[in-house]
């Protein structure tokens, strides 16, 4: 069978979908366990970690044979006719671009069961969800064909709702209906566009590569570009449709949360990428006119990411829950994304590139630690209760492992974010300086919110009086425990890897996108 | 006065020369060695104190010696060695010393008042328990001072002046524990720092204007023809050459350290310290060095002056000089402290070192400037002694004949005193002050120094009989019984008694072997000295002046002074006046409210600018984020966000309307898709039809 | 000895000396120790392998990121070698002066050792991503510093300081960027080189327009915060004031350096035409500097605050020497470049011995505080000369040393600054004056307070310093006296560097 | 007249037979059974278009009358299904009695 | 239009009216069987043989007795009181009239574009059960399957809705 796979490099990459796929189907076929007993939960979350793992081999495996002397050349995977009256193809294959985003899945797939362990109701189901989510990511990422991207794309969605809806805290039904409306919203969206540009190509193939050179006329990609960037935006928290985010990161469980900031938006930011850009480069072009300096889709899009990422660092500031600001830094920062998107050269769309992972990576972080660590133990996320409880102290770990993660996350030198921000910044530099100005405010507020944070949440100025540390004393916080620390520090050493050495991924990044950005496809 | 000054263009260093550099080094080192010691090595202490600057005085003395053997062949020696201490660029800053006929003058003086004064404080300090830490701090000085005298850089003078102005800080503040003296030294420092910055600033102008500090460094100094030329082209400020602007700025830098109007405010607080110090820092040498300084760099304070005339630096010198002259004099009339009588009369002195300096020369105020040294050394070590004998009283009105109990003392202290007044022909301060009466009668800008030199003149007579009279004569009025001093103390007093007699021969009119010496000219005994025009009215004139001064005081206060309750004769016949002048003329009270209020003023404008200025603009720019994010959030949640709600309960409320079409029975909705149908089909046939 | 990658190694020493501190609990200092001692050898090895022509030496260069134009680009000349000792002795002061850390010594000393690197990677790095990454890093354990061991009111105070320092970071990184995306290039040296020929203002004006002149603001920006000028410094006084002395010791010693040094390296060199545009307000900013600084610490009754703002008022001496570079001369003037050498030489010379000299007065109020409990009110002491006179000595060497007083440290470099400045810009320079006679009157008053006057009751029986302290201490006050009585130690090296970074600026 | 147009009249007659059924009768049976009439009706349109078409080789009609034969008996059964479930809980096949789905 | 065209149209048509109009349900199940068999011959007619035969087995053969069975499990061949029409019959039977009237002119207006009733010869296509199990088997095999899963899914539906529902359940 392994015929059917084009002898190259890369093409074990498919099998990251197909393992996952698999596993949740297992899982979901698991005798159910009965809460309590421990070692029923105990199989389900090996499996989960064992697919999970295999999954990350996997991408690693893709990544690495991706690169070398003609690294990040787009490979064929699989190129099935699916329906061959359509011109459907059941067509997977890997670019840089893609191999750097699996690469991201794998880890956060990985580092999601992690910070799950201690799920206990329903453990079987809940990991059969995280899989399916998981494969349906690895899908997307790895799909050259619309339609299949848009199947994955969709698959994608529905776990997400359950998780959710079942496993979620604060007004997860809400929470999840929003997202689900948002998702398919957006996905209404970018099937009109998508089927238009099918009809309008009348090429007969649904690929990307065959659409991008299909030669779409420049008045249809004008109006078929914000439909698609705007569907595939409201995913990536594309401000104003950005409200799903925070309400969907607090209510989900943390494990959903890691997901849902760390790669679930990156679909939207990669379908904004590799679909709206891929296909409609032209609708980009400018309008003929301008209105108060906006003359364009380009400056438009901008013009909202921009004011994403003030706004959302500015709302982030504002808020009295944990989670919530984590929520909404990732709306500040995956306006860097959509801003990286628009600048339309070279570096600021590789710093998108970069920042998709980075914030994959730091975000994932920032929810284990608010949503699992600390939460876990102190049952509250109110900034104003934490205040009073001494975490520094109390849970070090947990505290110094948020240093980090905050210094990641507002761009602090030594980590993936600053390389990426820098690498945004300076394409937004060479497009529009001042869009580099107004961002570098959202930086500066960035620093603001996420010290506030810290330093309300484990830092606080509270002496403990004689009575608290008694307390404290008798009932001590659980020790944190292994999957825990593998899951910190598994994260925390990719951010920094790759903010020391970032070259490890640019390698594989930047021909992929110099490509992309000079037609379309290739 | 000289136009242009012979002296040899190069000389190389003779070996006293090489080695000129010992001479405050070793005070400076052994000062060091005595911080080491612990305090019960008194004796090691003091030891090593006097060892070091007997070794500095002998130096010194061979030094003197070279000039004077050089002099002797006719050659005037200025020996320099100079040495790069920063090479900054291409340029350099130098240091150097230098040996010539004024450095070594001034070494034999300082070296050997100080010397006296090392011996007589062994005495005087005998029971102090900081007395090693006296001797570290003396020994600091000596060496300090020594190296003022023989640095030929502006920039090492400057450092030696500065460590000058250090352990005088040290010195006055010595005994700490009180507060008066802890903020006296604060107050010396202080102000001697305002004028240390112009000379700062004049010091950095020179610089960048010549290039180099050194005074003299074979025709490239700055003190030498090339630099002075090029000086004298540069326009300054107010109409004034560089050269002149630069001057003025060093002079202020001399004027803060020999107390002279308007910074003499600190000299009389700088009564606080141990008297010995008074002695020698703020009476013989370092308040002298501020002439010192303005003789050493006279070349830029005359340049440009045209042959007998002046020029705009010296003439403002002059007049600071006089002015102050009599102003102390004036306020020393009315002090009742014994040490604070001699300190304004310091005050007074230095202005006619200055006036001699601004009218006659170098000759001129370094001869008034040495005679001082002694005379006034000699004064204040014997209102030590007098001090001591009435076990640490200082108040004259608590005194009175004790010329009976302290016979040595009376009589080394009149000899002082005379000298002081100029009582004429025997004492040294009549040939001295004359030199500068007569400088001030030739003075071609303003005869109106010199009759506040005159009055000055008759004041400083008054109140130094008024002084004497109230301590030696009379009868006793303190406590308990006075006792003469030791030899310790004694001895020192004698031997610059004799000083101050004998030095007046060095430089009357008919041996004027000091300014010869000075200005590296021959010189010889002739009488005709005394036959100029006008010299032998003028000392007749000086000395009616004295006479008048001490017969004045004499008849006020001679032998019935009043109790310390009574108030004083001329505060009885004019107590306006004289509240005036005892509150010193509220010149302290005067920068009270002007530049100390301001110093606050300004310190309360600052700290106010930083915590609500700038504080406030940072707050205020934090407190806009704040409101700004709490604004945005507002928007998320009832705009943004608000408006997916709202459309999804319009949503929801559409649906409700629908709802209610919903009958729930089967056969109306059937009805109703039936007849749509019909409607339908109608209309498509319809439609359809031809 | 060329094998050695020393300047690497030197920023990985204390890394590594971090590491095993932070897991050495009690043992902590001494490792800390040990490791600052290390890196002192190590810095002064550095020192004595500068080349003689003051051109950068011990240059290591390997690819890191070619896209962007980072690059791993080490390398030092005399300024960056001076800075290198300063970081070290500073450190290992610092160190020193903690030996009451209870709570945590292992973090602590960790913190201590991070920043030391952050300080000796930014003070080595030639490239500019290189340089922001130490930048940056030498800011997290000094928050952490100030925010874990500080005072009552430390929570603000490491707030405001972080905050400030990171939006100032940010206008210098956007500006930079700009001058990225211009040049394509991020290397001080080549950048420097591009700007001495002024392509580097073409360039930017031809792909971003004339935004020079806002991009010399925004590096000047974030260089003003870091030293501080006024009106950015407000984060001072708290920050300084807040932390444990031993860490104000290292933000006065060696942060404040940083700056300083970052208008040294990036600013003039890239900006040198641009902030000749705007010399006139800045050095107006630079004499505010100098003389509010001053003033404002007249009015404090913190010892701390004191201090800190006397540190605000001797940067400015900095500040004026640099900004007075800018002051335009005619064409190859020998006297305007000695002033301009001697300035630079000054600032220079400046910065190392304020480094040294404010270190040394936290020091001793650390000492202040240790041996009273904590008090460092200006008025909470009195007579201390009495019980400790050792004490009262060497603080008062130190003080002088702060108030300028010739045949100490501090002289040299503020007269070097005052003879290069007063040519360029006599008014700034006279107005300046004010500056050193207010801080004198500071300085007295503190010695009038704190050891002169009747001993109070809490001081009797105040100990004086014992002898470990003397043996810390006896180096630094010996090396006040050497560098303050033979300059050239310092200046040799330091000379050849000024020369060849005056013949690569253009103003 | 053309034969296919008496078989479109019978099968609209039976159609709107069936249709008249379901909206009057008031038993669920019975509406199911207009029903049922009303798929014949259309049942057999299919089949005589079929046979009278142009391609009645191509068999879609035919076709088409099949796989509606198959629905209709699905909907029959669930149909009934339904019914005899809703009168087990109400008593009742009486359709104005059952409107308690509205919503 | 032949005599067994009229014939069975009279069959039918009265099959069906008496389906819909008889009081007793029982008898309307009858009646509705005449019309089923009315149609399959009509089928069988038309040359459609197999649907014809299929007319006759699913829906004389089951539908009707289904019918039957239901009506018998509900009770429904009692005359309930209130009358066997709804309230709202006259306008059901006016809707139905309507569509009637609609449909017959769209019969009779499309006849007009007809070709006339002699120029169709309509010859008998002939069609076997092979050829039908061919055009399932081929093209239609789509359709075929999924109206083979929706046979049982309504198969599982009818029984899981007609099954009593567990005791306790609720």
């Amino acid at each position: 069978m392994f015929s059917i796979f084009h002898p190259n490099s890369g093409s074990l990459l498919a099998f990251t979908i197909y393992l996952s796929f698999a596993g949740a189907l297992v899982l979901a076929l698991l005798p159910k366990g009965r809460p309590g007993r421990h070692g029923d939960q105990a199989l389900a979350r090996w499996l989960a970690l064992a697919v999970a793992v295999a999954g990350l081999a996997l991408a690693l495996q893709g990544f690495v044979a991706g690169m070398g002397p003609n690294h990040a050349a787009r490979v064929t995977i699989v190129d099935l006719p699916w329906v061959p009256s359509m011109g459907i193809h059941y067509l997977l294959a890997a670019d840089g671009i893609s191999r750097v985003l699996v690469l991201l899945t794998g880890l956060a797939a990985v580092a999601g069961v992690l910070f799950s362990w201690n799920i206990e109701l329903r453990t079987n189901e809940f990991f059969a969800f995280f899989l399916a989510l998981i494969g349906g990511v690895y899908g997307v990422f790895l799909s050259f064909d619309v339609f299949l991207l848009f199947v994955f794309y969709e698959v994608a969605i529905v776990p997400k709702y359950f998780l959710i809806a079942i496993w979620g805290s604060t007004r997860r039904e809400y929470a999840a209906m929003k997202l689900a409306l948002y998702s398919f919203v957006g996905s209404a969206m970018v099937l009109i566009g998508v089927l238009a540009a099918y009809a309008t190509a009348g090429s007969h193939s649904t690929g990307l590569i065959a659409l991008a050179h299909a030669g779409l006329p420049v008045s249809f990609q004008m109006w078929a570009f914000p439909l698609v960037f705007v569907g595939f935006g409201i995913l990536a928290g594309l401000w104003p449709f950005h409200t799903w985010a925070p309400t969907g990161h607090v209510a989900a469980p943390t494990a959903a949360s890691m997901l849902l900031a760390g790669v679930v938006m990156k679909l939207g930011a990669y379908g904004c990428l590799r679909v709206a850009i891929g296909l409609f480069p032209r609708g980009l072009d400018p309008w003929g006119f301008s209105f108060i300096g906006v003359g364009s889709w380009r400056d438009v899009f901008a013009v909202l990411a921009v004011v994403g990422i003030v706004y959302g660092a500015l709302v982030a500031l504002a808020q009295t829950d944990f989670k919530f600001v984590i929520g909404y830094s990732s709306v500040s920062h995956m306006g860097f994304v959509l801003l990286g998107l628009v600048t339309l050269n070279q570096i600021g769309v590789t710093g998108a590139v970069l920042q998709m992972f980075s914030h994959g990576i730091i975000a994932g972080l920032l929810f284990a630690i608010v949503g699992r660590i600390v939460y876990d133990r102190t049952h509250t996320r109110q900034l104003a209760q934490l205040e009073t409880m001494h975490l520094s102290r109390r849970l070090p770990f947990a505290a110094w492992a948020f240093v980090i993660a905050g210094m990641a996350s507002m761009g602090l030198p030594g980590f993936s974010g600053f390389v990426a921000e820098l690498q945004v910044l300076v394409g937004a530099w060479i497009a529009k300086p001042w869009w580099t100005v107004v961002a570098g405010v959202g930086i500066v507020v960035g620093v603001a919110y996420t010290w506030r944070a810290m330093q309300k949440a484990f830092f606080s100025d509270v002496r403990p009086s004689a009575h608290d540390l008694e307390h404290e004393q008798e009932q001590p916080f659980a020790t944190i425990t292994w999957p825990e620390v593998t899951g910190t520090v598994l994260l925390a050493w990719v951010s920094l890897a790759v903010g020391l050495y970032p070259k490890i991924l640019l390698d594989a990044i930047e021909p992929a996108v110099k490509t992309l950005l000079l037609g379309g496809g290739q | 006065m000289q136009e242009t000054i012979s002296f040899a263009p190069h000389l190389a260093a003779s070996p006293i020369t090489g080695i000129l550099w010992l001479i405050p080094t070793v005070p400076i080192v052994a000062s060091g060695v005595i911080a080491l010691l612990k305090q019960p090595k008194r004796k090691t202490a003091a030891t090593l104190a006097i060892a070091s600057l007997s070794f500095s005085l002998l130096l010194s003395l061979v030094a003197f010696a070279h000039v004077v053997a050089g002099w002797a062949h006719g050659v005037a020696v200025r020996e320099t060695v100079n040495f790069t201490w920063i090479q900054v660029g291409t340029a350099s800053v130098d240091l150097g010393w230098v040996l010539d006929p004024l450095a070594a003058v001034m070494l034999v003086m300082v070296a050997f008042v100080g010397l006296l004064i090392f011996i007589y404080s062994t005495g005087y300090m005998e029971h102090d328990e900081n007395f090693t830490r006296f001797f570290c701090f003396m020994s600091l000085f000596a060496g300090a001072m020594l190296g003022v005298v023989i640095a030929n850089s502006l920039l090492l003078l400057f450092i030696f002046w500065e460590l000058v102005g250090l352990t005088s800080y040290l010195l006055i503040g010595f005994w700490y524990q009180k507060p008066a003296a802890a903020a006296a030294a604060k107050k010396a420092f202080l102000t001697t720092k305002v004028g240390d910055v112009f000379f700062l600033l004049g010091m950095v102008w020179l610089f960048a204007q010549t290039g180099t500090l050194l005074f003299y460094n074979n025709g490239a100094g700055s003190l030498e023809f090339g630099a002075l030329k090029g000086l004298l082209a540069q326009p300054g400020a107010w109409g004034l050459t560089a050269a002149g602007a630069i001057g003025l700025l060093i002079f202020a830098g001399a004027a803060g350290k020999s107390g002279q109007f308007p910074l003499h405010v600190w000299l009389p607080d700088a009564m606080e310290g141990p008297t010995p110090v008074s002695a020698l820092i703020h009476a013989a040498t370092m308040v002298a060095a501020g002439v010192y300084l303005i003789a050493r760099v006279y070349p830029l304070m005359q340049a440009g002056a045209l042959a007998g005339g002046t020029t705009a630096a010296l003439t403002v010198v002059t007049w600071v000089g006089a002015f102050t002259a009599v102003f102390a004099a004036l306020i020393a009339v009315a002090q009742n402290d014994i040490k604070r009588i001699l300190a304004y009369s310091t005050v007074s002195q230095l202005g006619y070192m200055m006036a001699g300096l601004g009218m006659g020369g170098v000759a001129v105020g370094m001869f008034h400037l040495i005679t001082h040294g002694f005379f006034k050394a000699l004064l204040f070590l014997g209102a030590g002694s007098v001090i001591h004998g009435c076990h640490e009283e200082q108040d004259i009105r608590r005194m009175g004949g004790l010329r009976a109990d302290m016979p040595l003392t009376f009589f080394t202290y009149a000899i002082g005193m005379l000298a002081l007044c100029g009582f004429p022909l025997l004492f040294s301060g009549f040939w001295s002050k004359d030199g500068i009466l007569e400088a001030a009668k030739h003075w071609t800008v303003a005869k109106t120094p010199f009759y506040l030199l005159v009055f000055g003149a008759l004041l400083t007579a008054f109140y130094m009989t008024r002084q004497v009279g109230y301590v030696f004569f009379g009868y006793w009025r303190g406590k308990k019984p006075a006792h003469e001093s030791p030899a310790v103390i004694t001895v020192p007093l004698a031997i610059l008694a004799f000083f101050a007699m004998a030095l007046g021969l060095i430089g009357t009119p008919a041996w004027p072997w000091f300014r010869a010496f000075l200005d590296g000219r021959a010189v010889g005994f002739d009488w005709h000295g005394f036959a100029e025009p006008g010299l032998l009215g003028l000392m007749a004139t000086s000395t009616v002046v004295v006479f008048l001064g001490l017969g004045l005081g004499w008849r006020l206060y001679g032998g019935q002074a009043p109790t310390p309750e009574e108030p004083d004769v001329l505060e009885k016949a004019a107590p306006v006046a004289w509240g005036w002048l005892r509150d010193r003329l509220y010149v302290d009270e005067l920068y009270g409210v002007t530049v100390i209020a301001f110093y606050w003023w300004w310190a309360r404008v600052a700290d106010w600018l930083d915590r609500r200025v700038w504080g406030g603009v940072v707050a205020g720019v934090a407190w806009a984020f704040r409101g700004w994010a709490q604004l945005n959030q507002f928007l998320d949640n009832n705009v943004v966000d608000g408006s997916f709600d709202k459309g999804c309960d319009e949503l929801a409320s559409g649906g409700g309307l629908l709802a209610a079409v919903q009958t729930g029975r089967v056969q109306t909705y059937l009805r109703i898709l039936a007849l749509s149908v019909v409607a339908l089909a109608a209309i498509l046939i319809w439609s359809s039809l031809p | 000895m060329s094998g050695i990658p020393v300047l690497t190694l030197l920023t990985v020493v204390p890394l590594v000396g971090a590491a095993i501190a932070l897991w050495s609990g009690k043992h902590a200092r001494t490792v800390a120790l040990i490791t600052t001692l290390g890196s002192l050898a190590l810095a002064l090895f550095v020192w004595t392998q500068l080349p003689a022509n003051g051109s950068i030496g011990l240059v290591e260069r390997a690819s890191w990121v070619p896209s962007l134009g980072i690059e791993y680009h080490l390398g030092v000349d005399g300024l960056g070698a001076l800075m290198v000792v300063l970081s070290a002795i500073v450190t290992l002061m610092s160190v020193d002066a903690a030996h009451r850390v209870h709570h945590q010594p292992g973090l602590y000393f960790g913190l201590v050792l991070v920043l030391e690197s952050g300080l000796f990677g930014s003070f080595t790095a030639l490239n500019f991503f290189h340089w922001f990454l130490f930048w940056e890093l030498s800011l997290i354990p000094a928050f952490f510093l100030i925010k874990l061991w500080g005072g009552t009111r430390r929570g603000p105070a490491a707030t405001q300081f972080f905050v400030y320092t990171m939006a100032g970071s940010v206008a210098l990184l956007v500006a930079f960027l700009a001058v990225f995306v211009a040049t394509g290039s991020m290397d001080f040296p080549h950048l420097t080189l591009l700007a001495s020929t002024g392509e580097l203002e073409q360039m930017v004006t031809a792909h971003l327009g004339p935004v020079t002149l806002w991009l010399a603001i925004g590096v000047l920006a974030g260089f003003a915060v870091k030293v501080p000028m006024v009106p950015f410094h407000t984060w001072l006084p708290a920050a300084y004031a807040e932390a444990p002395s031993p860490v104000t010791m290292l933000l006065t010693g060696a942060m404040s350096k940083m700056g300083v040094y970052g208008l040294l390296r990036i600013a003039i060199p890239l900006f040198g035409a641009q902030i000749a545009e705007m010399r006139t307000p800045l050095l107006v900013l630079a004499v505010a500097t100098v003389v509010m600084g001053a003033w404002a610490a007249a009015q404090q009754k913190d010892l701390k605050r004191v201090f800190a703002y006397s540190s605000v008022n001797h940067l400015g001496y900095c500040l004026l020497g640099i900004f007075a570079l800018a002051v335009p001369v005619a064409v190859g003037d020998a006297g305007a470049l000695a002033n301009q050498a001697a300035a630079l030489n000054g600032v220079i010379l400046q910065m190392f011995n304020h480094g040294l000299t404010a270190a040394t007065l936290f020091w001793f109020v650390a000492m202040l505080q240790t041996r009273t409990g904590g008090h460092r009110g200006i008025d909470d002491f009195g007579g201390l000369r009495k019980p400790a006179p050792v004490l009262a000595g060497l603080m008062g060497i130190a003080l002088f040393s702060s108030l300028g007083l010739p045949g100490l440290n501090q002289f040299v470099g503020e007269f070097l600054i005052f003879r290069g400045v007063f040519p360029l810009a006599w008014v700034a320079a006279t107005v300046s004056v004010l500056g050193l006679l207010v801080t004198a009157a500071v300085m007295l008053t503190v010695i009038q307070k704190v050891f002169n006057g009747p001993v109070p009751e809490h001081c009797v029986g105040f100990p004086d310093l014992h002898h470990g302290e003397r043996m810390a201490l006896a180096p630094v006050i010996c090396l006040m006296f050497l560098v303050g009585l033979l300059p050239q130690l310092i200046v040799d090296t330091v000379n050849p560097t000024v020369q060849n970074l005056l013949a690569h600026w253009r103003f | 007249m053309n034969p296919l147009t008496g078989y479109l009249l019978v099968a609209a007659l039976l159609f709107s037979i069936g249709l008249a059924g379901a909206l009057t009768r008031r038993n669920a049976i019975l509406v199911l059974i207009g029903i049922e009439l009303m798929l014949n009706a259309a049942n057999l349109n299919l089949i005589a278009f079929w046979r009278y078409g142009p391609h009645p080789e191509a068999l879609t009609g035919m076709m088409f009358a099949i796989f509606s034969i198959a629905v209709a008996a699905a909907e029959a059964a669930v149909g009934l299904g339904l019914v005899i479930s809703i009168h087990r809980h109400a008593h009742t096949t009486d359709l104005d009695a059952m409107n308690r789905m509205r919503g | 239009m032949s005599v067994v065209f009229y014939l069975l149209a009279a069959l039918t048509v009265a099959g069906g009216l008496a389906a819909v109009m008889l009081k007793n349900t029982v008898h309307c199940a009858l009646a509705l069987t005449v019309a089923f068999a009315g149609l399959a011959l009509f089928f069988l007619d038309l040359d459609a043989q197999f649907a014809g035969f299929a007319q006759i087995l699913v829906y004389i053969g089951a539908v009707a007795i289904l019918v039957v069975f239901a009506i018998l499990l509900t009770k429904g061949s009692e005359t309930p009181k209130e009358g066997v029409y709804s309230r709202n019959w006259l306008a059901g039977l006016a809707i139905a009239a309507g569509v009637f009237a609609v449909l017959g002119w769209a019969v009779l207006q499309s006849a007009r574009v007809l070709p006339g009733p002699e120029g169709t010869p309509t010859a008998t296509p002939v069609v076997t059960v092979l050829d039908i199990g061919h055009a399932l088997m081929g093209r239609y095999v789509l359709p075929l399957e999924i109206v083979a899963l929706l046979l049982t899914a309504a198969l599982i539906g009818a029984v899981i809705v007609a099954m009593h529902e567990k005791e306790g359940a609720k």
